[in-house]
């Protein structure tokens, strides 16, 4: 599971990490991700979720991935019930504590159809951060004495030789590909985020290909002008999709809250019959729409900007 | 993010003028510090310390799990989870999840404040599994920066008082309490924090020095040492000078109120 | 040498970590580091040193001090020549490659009179970063094969228990300690940093306490706007100096780069005897000032207003 | 950071439209490829790789230790070292220094490029002590660095061609070329990187594949066989078919004396 350095450095020095034009559109970029791949989400629970990726990775028919994030909301559902992955790695999974537990992934997990790998947040967050400094696992001092430890593949304890102390250590997470929405980047993948940044420099550092998507290409002199506000470097962007409201509806920081009715809307289809719901759903707003600004129109133009509303509002006074 | 919502029913003890959850949430605050910081979960934890800090704990710093350092969450914006934009509104500051969690590591924060589905006498709380993990009857969603925050912080947990929510052992240990007791939790691996009070609509609960095992620290108005014992799973001492809590005051409430005008927490 | 987890965490509960004013001058900053103290140094060679409060810690006659640093400049020699410190754990050190081998480095440690214990600079950067992250050690890649690695205490090899490889794990670095000078940051000490934030934020993280100071202090409702943009939490501070030009004869990101003739003046003073050149020095520039005005006048108006002028210019097309 | 800077003496081969300094970067310059990720101390090093981006290799993007991606340094505003504001013109992105070192680490760096004080047959540097490290006749600056790019990256190292810097075996190993030749590298904890290219004013050496010793890979304009050997302080095979290099062009020099108008590190 934890890959050997020199088969990371070999698939590292394999990729162009030259500055280069990278932008393409949703499906072109949905080639990039095999069936099979270990996929890393970027954001948390619905906040800047690539949703505009993975609807079209369900709608490109992609199978047998092993999604990774630091927690899962709907997107989870939306991942067992297409068989995008059957196969999922997080700390918590349901669409949200105010929709309490998601009735998909039960019915996935609790049918045995679908395996919910369960690691603390932590954990999550420092298997990405081993992986992005090239080591093979992290020290840490959590998890310990919990059932989830034992469940845990790979986690193991050992006594330091420093402190004698008894610590976790966890395996480094390099995924094949790693999904990010971020606000603004560059047609080279130089990324700037706003507010909150989850783990998703880490994970960018860390897999061994990134798929962008972004609210707005911006030039790279737009980029330059504040370096220091570049959180994902271009050397590690394999490709750059704009898609405007592409975590919709999820947030977007600064941009757009999530999109509330339309979100106890998918608990209200999914509640009753998990399964059905679920289908229902992917049916009506993942295959049937011609493109993502049908998906958009599906959802509906009043919550887009009620959602847009709400989002900017966190800069005012 | 850590557990379910805390959905109670109307309190057993019979005080019209407050719901069990607004119960739970003073009660909550009430044992926050000035000065503290405070690692929340959404739900009871961040009602109960924003009151803290719009009353006896102005300087009370709130962390959230989304990586968000001394925020002020505005009445009637609530944030649905701890990751998402409204956590941060006038924040001091903002980092990753992963740092946040690592500021919990290095000591940074004083408590740790989360909801439960289940607990047990020595503290360790399940929202893993319900039944056999291999087989669960109910998959819940998990541990979140539960564990985390369970194995490096004093622990305040605040839940509904049920007979199946207290039991003598966790189906599944998501977030670890005192382990098997004594020092067994030390042993584990986990030298640091544990758990320091559990609030219930019933009274408030701490842990025996030497066992470890839950015990009253105080009952709320109105309710009897037989009644929390009638309500929990386990053979929970309530010593003979047992302390009664002071009921909500208006201003409580009325701050409560306010915070959650649609009543998603405190209904 | 590396601090055992209850110890560590004992330290941090014994701090008053809330949200307080803590503004106080750099006299009263001083009384803060005890003589024989492990002190870090945030910045690197010339750029964000934290001259003011060494100047004031000289003038304090503070002795004793354990230093470290990313990279050491000129400060390093004055901590030596002054006393403050006779025992520096930094990876390179010497006023800057422009203006060769230190001399006042060279005369104390080829006389045995002073300590220069070297680590990689990564290595300096981990062992900052295992103390702010509370764990006692971090696994790295560097160092091994080299004579480098025999004589930096502590540092031991492993074989990883997840690919066999060999790994080296190098303690952590918690200072009693952290002296960071910012551009700006509240009276609460939250800091925002511009540019280059060399390994300042670990330190911080990572120190027992941390003294900052600052080229402005502005209101917290001013740092509430940008939150995404504090870099040191105010929680780990534990006392803010406002001190205009607080590394002159030093950078600072924006505002002043080096003040290249008094840094030239400097090289002259200690080339030929590099004992008598730095005592000179001291007395000029540190002992004699009645105070931080002074010491820059005698530094030369002109000095600030050229090194002010340049530095603003980073900014410019 | 990584050494003292190369302060050359007028070139050994009688060339007097160019400086040894100005050999060195154009030589060095012309081993970068276009498209390649390198990491570059100042002096040479930088000085070789502007002129690479201005030349055949626009798409070079070059990483400073202070925490620098991808910069374009301004002619005549040379930094004086790769942790000052100079080094971020209109770069791209700027991290901590430890993160920049973790990117080496993580393996997205080809090339790392710096100066050298002393070398050996096997590639290793020394930049820490001359004479005995207990007891050092002169205590240098130290690794910086250079350690962490010569254990993680392809290395190109730009130095003066003289026998008390390229000798049998350094005083102090600052920073690993191939330790003791063959797979000592790799068993010493390296198994990634290792010496690529060794680039002085008297010609270009590379590293036979097997024992990994110091060899001539070509020679420049003039220099001899025997004039190499006698410069070097070990035995250093020159391949009787070696290529020679070809001389700096005008437009190269034209533009580092642009670069460097004050003549800081061309002289």
């Amino acid at each position: 599971m934890t890959q050997s350095y020199l088969d990371l450095r070999q698939k590292t020095r394999e990729r162009d990490r030259s500055l280069r034009d990278k932008v393409m559109s949703l499906e072109e970029a949905a080639k990039l991700v095999p069936d099979g791949a270990s996929v890393a989400l970027g954001g948390c629970t619905a906040s800047r979720t690539p949703m505009a990726m993975l609807w079209a990775l369900i709608r490109a028919r992609k199978t047998g991935l092993t999604v990774s994030r630091s927690i899962m909301s709907t997107e989870g559902d939306l991942l067992y019930a297409s068989g995008l992955s059957r196969h999922i790695i997080t700390s918590w999974f349901s669409q949200g504590i105010v929709w309490g537990v998601s009735k998909v992934m039960r019915a996935y997990t609790e049918s045995h159809r679908a395996t919910f790998e369960e690691w603390s947040h932590m954990a999550m967050g420092l298997r990405y951060r081993a992986g992005a400094m090239g080591v093979p696992f992290m020290p840490m001092r959590s998890m310990m004495g919990s059932g989830v430890v034992d469940r845990a593949p790979g986690a193991r304890t050992m006594e330091c030789p420093f402190t004698g102390e008894t610590l976790l250590l966890v395996p480094a997470l390099n995924p094949d590909v790693a999904l990010i929405h971020v606000q603004r980047c560059d047609a080279y993948g130089n990324a700037q985020l706003d507010g909150l940044s989850f783990m998703d420099i880490d994970i960018a550092m860390a897999a061994n290909r990134v798929i962008l998507t972004t609210e707005r290409i911006v030039s790279n002199d737009q980029i330059r002008r504040h370096p220091d506000q570049t959180k994902i470097g271009f050397f590690t962007v394999d490709a750059v999709v704009e898609v405007p409201f592409g975590s919709a509806p999820h947030e977007c920081y600064g941009l757009y809250e999530p999109f509330y009715s339309h979100m106890d809307l998918y608990a209200q289809m999914t509640a009753k019959d998990p399964d059905k719901g679920a289908a229902e759903y992917l049916e009506r707003f993942h295959y049937e729409p011609k493109d993502w600004a049908d998906y958009l129109s599906r959802i509906g133009m009043a919550e887009l900007l009620d959602a847009q509303r709400r989002g900017s509002g966190i800069y005012d006074d | 993010m850590t557990t379910e919502p805390v959905r109670t029913a109307p309190p057993l003890a019979a005080v019209p003028a407050y719901t069990a959850s607004e119960l739970l949430a003073v009660m909550s605050a009430r044992l926050l510090k000035d000065g503290q910081t405070v690692f929340a979960g959404v739900g009871i934890p961040l009602l109960a310390a924003i009151l803290a800090q719009k009353t006896h704990a102005p300087g009370l710093t709130i962390l959230f799990e989304g990586g968000v350092i001394g925020p002020f969450v505005e009445a009637g914006k609530l944030p649905p989870s701890t990751n998402e934009q409204r956590c941060t509104r006038r924040a001091n500051m903002l980092v990753s999840i992963t740092e946040v969690l690592l500021m919990l590591q290095r000591g940074y924060v004083d408590v740790g404040f989360m909801g439960g589905a289940q607990i047990d006498r020595f503290g360790n709380l399940n929202s893993s599994f319900i039944g056999d993990a291999d087989n669960p009857k109910i998959r819940l969603p998990g541990t979140g920066g539960g564990n985390d925050i369970a194995s490096l912080a004093d622990m305040i947990v605040a839940m509904k008082h049920e007979k199946r929510r207290f039991v003598e052992k966790v189906d599944f240990i998501t977030s670890p309490g005192f382990v098997d007791g004594s020092d067994s939790r030390a042993r584990a691996g986990l030298p640091a924090g544990g758990m320091f009070r559990v609030v219930t609509d019933l009274g408030i609960m701490g842990f025996d020095e030497a066992t470890k095992a839950m015990t009253v620290v105080a009952l709320h108005p109105g309710v009897t040492p037989q009644a929390i014992k009638d309500n929990t799973g386990f053979e929970l001492p309530v010593p003979a000078d047992v302390a009664v809590t002071e009921v909500p005051g208006d201003v409580e409430l009325a701050i409560l109120r306010e915070l959650d005008p649609a009543r998603l927490y405190t209904a």
